[in-house]
């Protein structure tokens, strides 16, 4: 029993290491006064209010929104058309085309900005929410990959030869069989694509000029210092994150 | 409805093994054939080649009297039931069932009134609705066997169709097969390595081993003159005794076995099961024996024994339950000379 | 054989798409000339000298490299114990307590930094080299505890249950049993946090005042704008992860 | 080297059911026990709390005369056979098989000795710097029985051993593990739903079935005169005959099968195995017959027929093999009433 109460109490003690954090930031954007630290004077939604009203945030949620969910969507159809491709074919050489698109998940996003602003100028090819975005589709298809991989077995080989056996074709065994059985994974991959999207700072701050993502514009605002409204606008980026996470746990872990 | 399956010299080889080795085969139209052998023996890689799962490197294939080589799996009339099923897990049994009418086309109240037909063949009126993971495996068995005779297959292919089931269940669900063969009249060919299974189900019994045919037939007739010292021993347990032919005799360790037709001085072989091995008297063959161990088995119990006339061998035996022998007794044993298998061939 | 022809085709833009960026900026580090934009001039080790003879890059990578390793190794022994604490207790609710650790690793970088800075902000602690490293240990354990966690299943339950049959202590289990046969994903969880802290750069900048990580120099020197150096210093950041990905196929994989 | 093991009214529930209902049962020292149902019958939580992976809820549990309720299983004189036999992959057999010594801190040379004797006592000479991975099943099976024999416990107990095994190999590790338990004398407590495994093995069946105990002895004993209805069909095939008892008769559907001493009019039911019912004349009971189904099973031919005198009724009897009969035939049986098991209550 001694043995379940450590246990316990080691457990609490990681979720307050993980968590303390993000409920500090929450909690001190409700903050009636200019800075965001004890006591807490009283709660007010002013600083929220003032988010929702900066024309700047709020292009920048809209442009952080379209550049996410586009760039997950092709990360995602790219990833699961290689993952499928792999998992099924015969060839002794999967296992090492399979690390080699898995293996970008460990390269650094400052080195894949870097590279592609590199390539970019070179291509003569100017900067716009669209090079943000396929900055994000180079780094999520390798995640889409990995968790489509790991998704697809013997089970949807099996069921991939049971439906050739009765007569469908590659496009209906994908749209039939496969994709609705690794449904969960699809979601998955999704979901978590996008809130990788949703977070990224370096790549989007160095491959955007006018049109800025929701973190590049946040950083701006730190400039000035730390105080309740980039409390509010933090909340924000959290409330999105988690909403896609609350997505998640109903649609993917549920099936 | 029905197909003959004509296979001629077909060879495949995996690198330098030969997974088959010109094996040739006719299975006639309407016949459950049953193909048996160990692990590895080839039996798996003939069905797959039969259903257009793999490529022969040699040889023809005719279904029908159609040649098959090349043709897809998709465009043959063959379907496969799966070892391990291999249900959609995410449709209903309804549409699990009827998936490969869809694929042909046919309209959704044409194709659900016959899934629903099918699964009242295979014994679940009423499931429809239900997912594959709400099923026991001996219920995903039988949606997987609907699922594959739904559209009406010339030649039902079933790969270790009851292997993931267990003992009690396999012995019901292979006299179902057997049953619903009868009814639907396609051409079966089933693979498995049990011998119990197939001697229960087959019309024909196809013995496998290293990639050749070591015997076909009737399963009474496999049994009881198989054609090889490993039929022999793979169909069920026997005894061999080595033999010599001396003057139109059988001659064994354990005394002269009778006349017979085989050439003189020939080295043979022979197979005596253990239920053709019973109680005696001294002066029969092998007559007082050693008993090594016992083993009750419900119906009868096995002795192992040490015949005084061979030491050097071991026998196994059935007695009667009633029979009491424990290790270190002694006991006289007769064996029954009308049910000798002579293979060639002296001790290995 | 057509089928094969197109997915190999659909094989080799993907990796093209993906690897493109990196070769660029590699290839352009060794640029003899001051722009890294083609046409190639010829090939040179002069960046690649500067950055090793730049006292802040060099501090800066002892930083990353301390930070990286420290952080890692806490935040794998933090994931290590939680997953095995709870991939072993018949806790109905382990499910749901698992998934509230799994949970922040699609929480948002820049929401852990601002709550952080806030947490800090308000203890009245200094920002340093630890407070990054806090930072790091924030977002890798929840990964460490994830893969720890899908790892340990099954046969590590009835292993352990078998060393306990055989009348060994809990420590002892851990040591002798659990961790070893769980070795490669140990080793798997340890480079991959190391290479997310080596490239983490907006918690780094938050959390930190004089000891800068590598990372957090090299967006200085961007403020210059893109050169051969850039190039090279990216180069050097790409190596490492390289190695430590090297490090997982030689050590992870092969067992 | 060997214990007694005492349980008394032994109680475990699992939410509101209970998995084990005030079991007793004492398996001597020495002694070989299965504990033989089917899943969900209690077997394997008895088996759990001997070894010290559960709790009762009560009753009182004594190996070898002392107390052994909330024991942990380490400081217990047992040690478990697992199912899935739960080697340590990452460990050569040497240390597989000594790590129950290294926690009890044997020096090495010397638990590295008696490792090697228990490779050599099932078997394994020579492979102690192997992988458990390099393995095949049953060589796996067999350094789990040397890992947990070495550290010499009192009991060992044995949860499916040979669950994962084939059909061939279980039948001959069967034998082996009888043979071992005999040379090293502790207490062998064997879980299993395989009841050929247990009749062959077992010194003493216990039978279980919704957490109870519903008939234990020797298998001999067990098999042939089973004390309820569901021993008598889990343990064999069997046919149930419904019976009255009318003038100190025994009077069934099939007519009168003999004096009795049950009480006048009782309502019971007789047992009957198949191979208890034979070729017969006319006169004979049940007599004349309408063969359904026969499946050929090499040793006998398996018949299920429907007697005229009782139409209603199905038979299963074993024929010798060299008798044919086929679906549609018709034939005479007769029933050995030296045979019947008379179990209290009507048909069900």
């Amino acid at each position: 029993m001694t043995r379940y109460a450590l246990s316990a109490a080691y457990l609490l003690a990681l979720y307050a290491f993980i968590f303390l954090p993000v409920l500090v930031l929450v909690a001190f954007s409700f903050q009636d006064g200019r800075f965001p630290v004890p006591p807490l004077r009283g709660l007010t939604l002013r600083w929220h209010a003032e988010v929702l009203a900066d024309p700047r945030l709020m292009a920048g949620l809209r442009n952080s929104l379209v550049v996410g969910l586009g760039s997950s969507l092709v990360a995602l159809t790219l990833g699961f058309l290689a993952a499928r491709g792999l998992a099924l074919s015969e060839l002794r050489s999967a296992r090492v085309l399979r690390a080699a698109i898995t293996a970008p998940i460990s390269v650094s996003y400052l080195v894949i900005g870097l590279g592609l602003l590199a390539t970019l100028n070179m291509a003569g090819l100017g900067l716009s929410l669209w090079t943000v975005a396929v900055g994000h589709v180079v780094i999520n298809t390798p995640l889409c990959f990995a968790i489509c991989a790991a998704a697809i077995g013997p089970a949807q080989a099996q069921a991939e030869r049971a439906a050739r056996d009765l007569g469908a074709g590659e496009l209906r065994i994908m749209a039939l069989v496969t994709a609705p059985m690794i449904a969960p994974a699809l979601i998955a991959a999704f979901l978590l694509s996008f809130t990788f999207s949703w977070d990224e700072f370096i790549i989007a701050f160095l491959l955007s000029r006018f049109d800025l993502t929701l973190p590049v514009e946040i950083w701006s605002l730190l400039r000035s210092g730390l105080n309740p409204k980039t409390n509010a606008v933090g909340s924000l980026v959290f409330l999105v994150s988690a909403l896609a996470l609350l997505a998640y746990e109903l649609g993917a872990r549920r099936r | 409805m029905t197909a003959r399956i004509e296979i001629g010299g077909m060879t495949k080889l995996y690198g330098a093994a030969s997974a088959l080795d010109a094996v040739s085969l006719t299975v006639e139209a309407g016949e459950y054939c049953v193909l048996l052998g160990p692990s590895g023996c080839g039996k798996t890689t003939l069905l797959n080649i039969i259903g257009g799962f793999a490529d022969p490197d040699e040889g023809s294939l005719r279904i029908g009297g159609r040649d098959m080589v090349g043709v897809p799996a998709a465009k043959r009339p063959t379907t496969t039931v799966f070892q391990d099923y291999a249900l959609f897990p995410h449709m209903s049994l309804l549409d699990n069932v009827g998936f490969g009418l869809r694929m042909r086309g046919v309209a959704k109240s044409a194709r659900h009134a016959r899934a629903r037909e099918m699964l009242t063949l295979v014994g679940l009126t009423g499931a429809d609705g239900k997912r594959p993971s709400e099923l026991s495996g001996g219920q995903r068995q039988r949606v997987a066997l609907a699922r594959a005779l739904a559209v009406e297959p010339d030649v039902l292919l079933l790969d270790e169709p009851l292997g993931a089931l267990d003992l009690n269940l396999r012995r019901a669900m292979q006299e179902e097969l057997k049953g619903i063969q009868r009814r639907v009249g396609a051409t079966f060919v089933h693979v498995t390595h049990d011998q119990e299974e197939a001697m229960a189900i087959a019309d024909r019994i196809v013995v496998m081993q290293g990639g050749r045919i070591e015997d076909q037939g009737p399963p009474e007739r496999v049994y009881r003159e198989p054609a090889t010292r490993f039929v022999a021993s793979f169909l069920g347990e026997t005894n061999f005794l080595p033999a010599r032919v001396e003057a139109g005799r059988l001659v064994t360790p354990l005394g002269d076995l009778g006349s017979t037709t085989a050439a003189e001085g020939a080295a043979l072989t022979l197979s005596v099961r253990p239920e053709h091995i019973g109680p005696g008297a001294a002066g029969d063959l092998p007559g007082p024996c050693a008993v090594i161990e016992t083993v009750f088995q419900g119906v009868h119990r096995k002795v192992t024994v040490r015949p005084d006339r061979a030491p050097d061998m071991i026998l196994r035996a059935l007695l009667p339950v009633g029979q009491d022998a424990r290790p270190g007794d002694r006991i006289d044993l007769a064996l029954d000379p009308d049910h000798l298998t002579i293979l060639p061939g002296g001790d290995k």
